[in-house]
C-alpha cells in the first residue's frame, strides 16, 4: 500500500511541474489619438519585427512576429493592414505572403502583438512546384509593409530572417506523454504484484454469470451458439476483447460438443478468429470437432453484413447469441432479430451510442469498460487481472483531479485546469 | 424516366419490398435478396480495395515511384496466406503482430489525448451561484459517481456502494435519452424508403 | 523462436510508434505514413482470404444440400458479376455498370435494412421498457420523456422541453464523459497489455 | 387469457403494421401538426420580426450536404422570413462543400421575393481558414471578400454602401454542421460583441445549450424540430399579413416532416403504456393468487 501512495503523490507532482504556462489575450483598447490631420501622410512600418523557426513542426514553417505600427490608431487615415514578404535573399525579390488586418493581435502573446505562421510542406502541387514552400534548413527573409484605409503604403521594414528546422519533440504534448509513463509505471507494478501472486478482487459483473448458464441452455436445446465480433477491426481494442471472451465460450462448447457459429466483417479478424477458436478446441481436447467453415467471411459491408447474420440466427435457430465487440448502428438490428428468435441474448461493447439499444433489447449487457474487464475476469490469468488494478487507481486520479480542478477553478485559481491544457 | 431508369428503379423498388418481407417472417425472396447483396458487396468491396489500397499502396508506389521499401508490406500481406499450410503458419503470426503493434503502438497516445485529457478538461468547470453553476455541480457529481461505478477492484457497499448506484442510475438516464434521441433518426430513415416506393409508384401508374 | 519473435515485433513497433506521437519531425511523420500503409497493405492481402471463404462457405453449403443451390448461385453471381465489371479503372467513376449496381442494388438494400430500425426502436420499445425494478422505471421514464418531446401538448410540451434539455446538458453529459474516461483508461491498458505481450489470445494458440 | 395477458403479449408484427400505417398516412395524404415552440427559437424569430425594412442581417450557411435535411429547412424560413420583411442579407458559406447549396437556396428564395443580388442582398462565398474569416469581416468585409462570390467587387454594390462590418448588422445567424459555430460563439460573439444565434443539428444541439444560458447566443435552433418551430411562427406571421395572397405559401418542409415524426412517437409511446399498464395489471393479480 506504500507503494501505491508513493507513485500517487509522483504523479500528481510529475502532472503539476508539466502544464504548460497559458497567456489569455489582452482586450483591445480603442484610444483615439490627438485630433491632428494625418491625411495623405504614409504610415509608419511596424515595430519589433522578428522571424523565428516554428516550434514543434516537421521542419516547413517559421514565424513571424511584430508590434503594430505607431500609426495604427491615428485619427485619420489609420493602419488597417500589413502585408508580409518573403524571399530566400536579402536583397533579392520579395513575393507578398499575406495581409494581415489591423486588430487581429495573437493571443499567445502579452499586449498587441501580431503573429503570422509561414508554413508549407508541400514540394509540390501535382507537377508544378510549389512556390509556397519552405525547405528545411534553407534561410528565409521577411519584410513588412503598413497599408491605410485609403491605400497609402509604409517604407519597408528592415528585413529579418530565420531558417526551418524540424523538431524532435513536441513540447506541446510533455504533459500526456507524462501521463503516459505514469499509467504504464502503474500497470507494470500491477502486473508485477500479480505475478508475485497478490490476490485481487475483483466485484461481480453482471453479464459473466450469465454466460455459462448461456452456454449450458444452448447445450441442453442441441442449438448451436452465434458470436457476433461487431463491424470493427482486427485491431480495434474492442473486438480484441471480444476475442478473449469467444475463446471462453469456444473451449466450454467444445467441452459441450455444440457448434459455435462466428460470422465476421473483415478478413484480418477472421483469421484471428479461427486461430482463437482453433487454439480453444485444441484446449478442450476436442481439436477433431473445429470446423473453419462455422467461422466465415460475409461481406465487409456493414448491412449486408447485418441481413446475413440475421438470416442465420432465423435459419439455424440459434440458442444463445453473444454480440461482444464494436458496433454501430446494426447493433439494434442483431439484437432485436435476436431476440424474436427467442435466444438468450449477452452484449457488450465499448461504443457509448449503441449501449442504449443492447440494453433495451439484450438479456445482458457488459457497459463500456466491463467489457475489457469482462476479457480479463474470464481468462483469470492473474497477468491479465493485474492491471484492472491500474485501471482503478487512474479512475481514482481522475476522479480526484475532477473535485480540484472543479473547486480551484470555481475559486478563481486555474493552476490545476492548465495541467491538462494541451498544445497541438 | 426513360426504360432503363425505370427497370432500374423497378429492381430497386423489388429489393426494398423483399428486404421489408423479413418483417413479416424469414422467407424465400428476404433469402434471395440477402444472399444477392452478399455477393455484390463482397464484389464490390474487393474491386473496391483493389483500385484504391492495393494499386495506391502496392502498385504506385513499388512499380511507378520506385519505393523499394513498399515490398516489405506486401510481403507481409503475402504472409498472411501461409495459414492454409501447417508447416508455416507461424509466419502469419510474424504479419499480424506488426499489425498488431503498429495499431496499439498508434492508439495509446490518441486515446490518452481524446478520451482522457480532452474530456477531463470539460469536466472542470468554474461552479458560479446561479441555476448554471447548480446543472455544472450535478453534471460533476453524475460524473463522479458514474465513473465510480466502473470501478472493478473494491467492493460496492457502504458510502461507496451509494456513489455507485448513484452512478448506475445517471448512466441509466443517459441511455434513456440516448434511445429517445435516436427514434427521429431512424423514423425519417423510413419515410425515405417509403417515400422513395411512393414515387415509383406513382411514376408506374401514371401519376 | 516461433513464439517470442512476434511478441518481441509487438513490443519494438508498438513502443516505436508510441514514441512516434510525440516527434514532429519530418523522419517520424515518414514513420507514421509507412506504418499505416503496412496496416492497409495486409488487409488488402488478407481480403483473399475472405474470399476464399465465402465461396468455399457457398459452394458446401450448396453441395450439401439442394435447396440451397439457387442461393449459393445468387450470391456467387453477383460476386463475379461487381468482380468482372469492376475490373478497370474507369469502373468507379458514375454511369459505370459496376456504379449502376452499386446504385440500383446495394444502396436501396442498405437504405432499407437501416430502416428496418424504425421497426425494431419501436418493437424493442414496447418490449423492455417495462418498470420490472427501479433501474428499468428510470430507463423507461428518460426515454418517454425525451420522445414526449415531439409530441404537441401545450404547456406540457414547453415543460417537458425544458426537461430534455437539462436532461441531455446534465446526466446524460456525465453518463457519456464517465463512460468514454473508463474505456479510454480500459484501452490504454489492454493496448500495453498487448505490446507487454501478456495479452496475446490474437495470436491463436501452440 | 386475460385481456392484460394479452397486453405485454402482443405479437410484434402488431406493432410494426401499426407504424407503418403511422409513417405512411401522413407520406400519402400530408398534414401538419401543431409544434410546441420554444423560448430558443422564439427568440430568434422576434429578433428577426422587430426588425425594420433596410436593416441588415447576418447569414452563415455553414453546413455540409450531409446535414441538409436538417439545416436546409432552417436555412430557407429564415431566409425568407428576412426577405419577406425586405431586410437586407450578407451571407457567407465557410464549409468547403457548402457553396454550391448555399447558391441554390439562396437563388430559389431570391427569386421567390423579387430580391436581387447587390441591391438587396450580397453573398461572399467560400474562403477557408473559417475562424480567420470570421475575425477579419468582424473589421471589414472587405479584407477578405474583395468582391462577392460572382466576382462583383462590394463598394460597387447598393447594398454594401456603408456597410463595414458586424456593427452594421443587427446580428449574426449560422447554420452549422460541425466546429464552424464555435468560431461564431467564440470570435463573431467573444471578440466583436455581435449578437449570434445558431440553428444547428440535433446531435450537436445538447452542446450548445450551455451558450444560451451565458448569454454568448441569443437563440438557438436544434434540428428538425427547431426548423418547423421557426416555421410554425413564421406561418403565424404570413396569416396575420392582410394583404398576403394564401396561395404563395412557403412550403413549410420540416412542418411537413413533423407529422410523421409526430404520429410514429405517438405510436411508441402508446405502446409502451400499453404494455406497461399489462403489466402492472397481470403482476397485481399474481400477488393475489399468492
Amino acid at each position: 500500500m506504500k507503494l501505491n501512495r508513493k507513485l500517487l503523490w509522483m504523479l500528481c507532482i510529475c502532472l503539476l511541474m508539466a502544464f504548460p504556462v497559458n497567456f489569455e489575450a489582452n482586450a483591445q483598447e480603442e484610444s483615439a489619438s490627438d485630433a491632428v490631420d494625418t491625411t495623405g501622410i504614409p504610415p509608419a512600418p511596424p515595430v519589433n519585427v522578428q522571424a523565428m523557426d516554428k516550434p514543434n513542426d516537421n521542419g516547413h514553417g517559421i514565424v513571424i512576429t511584430w508590434e503594430p505600427s505607431p500609426d495604427e490608431d491615428r485619427a485619420e487615415d489609420g493602419v488597417i493592414g500589413y502585408s508580409l514578404y518573403r524571399s530566400d535573399e536579402k536583397d533579392g525579390d520579395y513575393t507578398e505572403v499575406r495581409t494581415i488586418a489591423a486588430g487581429m493581435y495573437s493571443i499567445d502573446y502579452e499586449g498587441e502583438v501580431y503573429k503570422y505562421e509561414d508554413q508549407d510542406d508541400r514540394e509540390k502541387i501535382g507537377s508544378n512546384p510549389n512556390p509556397d514552400f519552405l525547405e528545411k534548413g534553407k534561410t528565409y527573409y521577411y519584410k513588412i509593409q503598413t497599408t491605410t484605409a485609403t491605400g497609402l503604403t509604409s517604407e519597408f521594414s528592415e528585413p529579418v530572417s530565420a531558417a526551418p528546422r524540424g523538431d524532435w519533440f513536441h513540447t506541446g504534448k510533455t504533459s500526456y506523454f507524462i501521463a503516459i509513463i505514469i499509467y504504464f509505471a502503474l500497470v507494470l507494478t500491477y502486473i508485477r504484484q500479480a505475478k508475485k501472486g497478490v490476490h485481487l478482487y475483483i466485484r461481480p459483473i453482471g453479464g459473466i454469470e450469465a454466460i455459462d448458464n448461456a452456454i449450458g441452455r444452448a447445450t441442453e436445446m442441441g442449438r448451436p451458439i452465434l458470436f457476433v465480433l461487431g463491424t470493427g477491426s482486427a485491431a480495434d481494442i474492442a473486438t480484441i476483447a471480444g476475442y478473449t471472451i469467444l475463446a471462453r465460450v469456444a473451449k466450454k462448447t467444445a467441452e459441450y460438443q455444440i457448434p459455435v457459429l462466428v460470422p465476421v466483417n473483415e478478413p484480418v479478424v477472421m483469421s484471428v478468429a479461427q486461430e482463437t477458436v482453433r487454439a480453444a478446441y485444441a484446449e478442450a481436447g476436442r481439436p477433431d470437432l473445429y470446423d473453419e467453415k462455422n467461422i466465415p467471411y460475409v461481406t465487409a459491408m456493414q448491412f449486408p453484413y447485418v441481413a446475413a447474420v440475421n438470416g442465420i440466427m432465423m435459419r439455424e435457430k440459434t440458442a444463445t447469441n453473444f454480440y461482444m465487440g464494436l458496433f454501430h448502428a446494426e447493433s439494434l438490428l442483431l439484437a432485436e432479430t435476436g431476440a424474436t428468435t427467442g435466444a438468450i441474448q449477452i452484449a457488450g461493447t465499448d461504443q457509448p451510442a449503441q449501449l442504449p439499444f443492447f440494453i433495451a433489447a439484450t438479456d445482458f449487457t457488459l457497459i463500456g469498460e466491463e467489457l475489457y474487464a469482462a476479457s480479463a475476469y474470464l481468462s483469470k490469468e492473474p497477468l491479465l487481472l493485474g492491471p484492472l488494478k491500474a485501471q482503478d487507481y487512474a479512475k481514482a486520479l481522475i476522479i480526484f483531479f475532477v473535485i480540484i480542478g472543479t473547486i480551484t477553478l470555481s475559486l478563481g485559481w486555474d493552476f490545476v485546469a492548465n495541467i491538462f491544457e494541451t498544445s497541438i | 424516366m426513360t426504360t432503363s431508369e425505370l427497370l432500374l428503379n423497378g429492381l430497386a423498388a423489388f429489393l426494398t419490398l423483399c428486404i421489408f418481407s423479413f418483417l413479416y417472417k424469414d422467407n424465400p425472396f428476404y433469402k434471395f435478396a440477402e444472399r444477392l447483396v452478399a455477393g455484390v458487396s463482397a464484389g464490390y468491396w474487393t474491386m473496391l480495395l483493389y483500385h484504391t489500397s492495393f494499386h495506391d499502396k502496392v502498385i504506385v508506389p513499388i512499380f511507378q515511384q520506385g519505393y523499394w521499401w513498399y515490398i516489405i508490406p506486401t510481403i507481409l500481406g503475402i504472409m498472411m496466406w501461409t495459414r492454409f499450410s501447417k508447416k508455416w503458419a507461424w509466419l502469419s503470426r510474424i504479419s499480424l503482430a506488426f499489425y498488431m503493434g503498429i495499431a496499439t503502438g498508434t492508439s495509446i497516445p490518441v486515446v490518452m489525448y481524446a478520451a482522457i485529457y480532452k474530456q477531463l478538461e470539460g469536466s472542470m468547470n468554474q461552479i458560479t451561484t446561479d441555476a448554471t453553476g447548480i446543472n455544472t455541480l450535478l453534471m460533476t457529481i453524475g460524473l463522479i459517481c458514474a465513473v465510480s461505478y466502473f470501478y472493478f477492484s473494491k467492493e460496492h457497499d457502504g458510502w461507496f456502494g451509494g456513489m455507485s448506484r448513484v452512478g448506475i442510475y445517471t448512466l441509466m438516464i443517459g441511455f434513456g435519452a440516448g434511445f429517445g434521441l435516436t427514434v427521429m433518426g431512424r423514423i425519417a430513415l423510413l419515410i425515405e424508403r417509403i417515400i422513395f416506393l411512393r414515387d415509383y409508384l406513382l411514376v408506374l401508374f401514371g401519376g | 523462436m516461433k513464439r517470442t519473435l512476434p511478441l518481441v515485433i509487438v513490443f519494438c513497433s508498438g513502443i516505436l510508434l508510441i514514441i512516434q506521437h510525440f516527434i514532429p519531425s519530418e523522419e517520424s511523420e515518414f514513420l507514421y505514413t509507412y506504418a499505416l500503409d503496412w496496416i492497409i497493405t495486409v488487409g488488402v492481402y488478407a481480403i483473399m482470404l475472405g474470399i476464399w471463404s465465402l465461396i468455399r462457405v457457398t459452394v458446401n453449403k450448396a453441395r450439401r444440400d439442394p435447396g440451397e443451390r439457387f442461393y449459393a448461385i445468387t450470391t456467387l453471381a453477383g460476386f463475379s458479376f461487381m468482380v468482372l465489371t469492376g475490373w478497370r479503372a474507369e469502373s468507379l467513376h458514375a454511369g459505370s455498370i459496376f456504379m449502376t449496381a452499386f446504385n440500383y442494388i446495394l444502396i436501396p438494400i442498405q437504405a432499407t435494412i437501416f430502416s428496418l430500425l424504425a421497426f425494431y426502436v419501436a418493437s424493442a420499445s414496447y418490449r423492455a421498457f417495462r418498470a420490472r425494478s427501479a433501474l428499468a422505471t428510470v430507463l423507461l421514464l428518460t426515454a418517454f420523456i425525451v420522445m414526449l418531446r415531439l409530441i404537441p401538448l401545450g404547456p406540457i410540451s414547453k415543460a417537458n422541453n425544458w426537461l430534455v434539455g437539462w436532461i441531455l446538458m446534465v446526466p446524460n453529459l456525465a453518463a457519456s464523459r464517465a463512460i468514454i474516461l473508463g474505456v479510454g483508461l480500459g484501452m490504454i491498458a489492454t493496448s500495453m497489455k498487448i505490446i507487454l505481450g501478456i495479452e496475446r489470445k490474437y495470436l491463436g494458440g501452440d | 387469457m386475460a385481456f392484460y395477458d394479452n397486453m405485454i403479449d402482443i405479437d410484434r408484427r402488431w406493432i410494426y403494421l401499426v407504424l407503418a400505417l403511422a409513417v405512411m398516412i401522413p407520406a400519402i395524404i400530408p398534414f401538419t401538426v401543431p409544434v410546441a415552440v420554444t423560448p430558443e427559437v422564439n427568440d430568434i424569430f422576434q429578433f428577426v420580426d422587430t426588425l425594420e425594412a433596410g436593416d441588415y442581417m447576418f447569414l452563415g450557411i455553414d453546413y455540409d450536404p450531409s446535414s441538409m435535411a436538417e439545416l436546409h429547412p432552417m436555412c430557407r424560413a429564415i431566409m425568407a422570413h428576412c426577405f419577406s420583411k425586405d431586410i437586407n442579407l450578407i451571407m457567407c458559406s465557410l464549409s468547403q462543400n457548402g457553396q454550391g447549396m448555399a447558391e441554390q437556396i439562396i437563388d430559389e428564395i431570391s427569386a421567390r421575393y423579387n430580391k436581387k443580388s447587390g441591391e438587396d442582398y450580397c453573398f461572399l462565398g467560400y474562403k477557408p481558414y473559417f475562424a480567420l474569416v470570421i475575425l477579419t469581416m468582424g473589421l471589414n468585409f472587405r479584407v477578405t471578400y474583395p468582391n462577392d462570390v460572382y466576382g462583383v467587387s462590394l463598394d460597387e454594390m447598393p447594398v454594401m454602401d456603408g456597410i463595414r462590418n458586424y456593427n452594421d448588422c443587427a446580428g449574426v445567424i449560422g447554420f452549422e454542421s460541425g466546429n464552424i459555430a464555435d468560431a461564431w460563439i467564440a470570435y463573431a460573439n467573444g471578440r466583436y460583441d455581435t449578437p449570434v444565434a445558431l440553428g444547428v443539428t440535433g446531435v450537436m444541439a445538447a452542446n450548445y445549450y450551455p451558450y444560451l444560458q451565458t448569454g454568448q447566443l441569443f437563440g438557438l435552433m436544434p434540428g428538425m424540430k427547431g426548423a418547423a418551430e421557426y416555421e410554425t411562427l413564421f406561418k403565424q406571421r404570413l396569416e396575420r399579413l392582410p394583404e398576403k395572397d394564401p396561395s404563395e405559401d412557403e412550403r413549410m418542409v420540416a412542418r411537413e416532416s413533423m407529422a410523421y415524426q409526430t404520429t410514429s412517437h405517438i405510436v411508441i409511446l402508446f405502446f409502451i403504456i400499453i404494455s406497461n399498464i399489462g403489466f402492472f395489471l397481470s403482476r397485481k393479480h399474481e400477488k393475489k393468487i399468492i
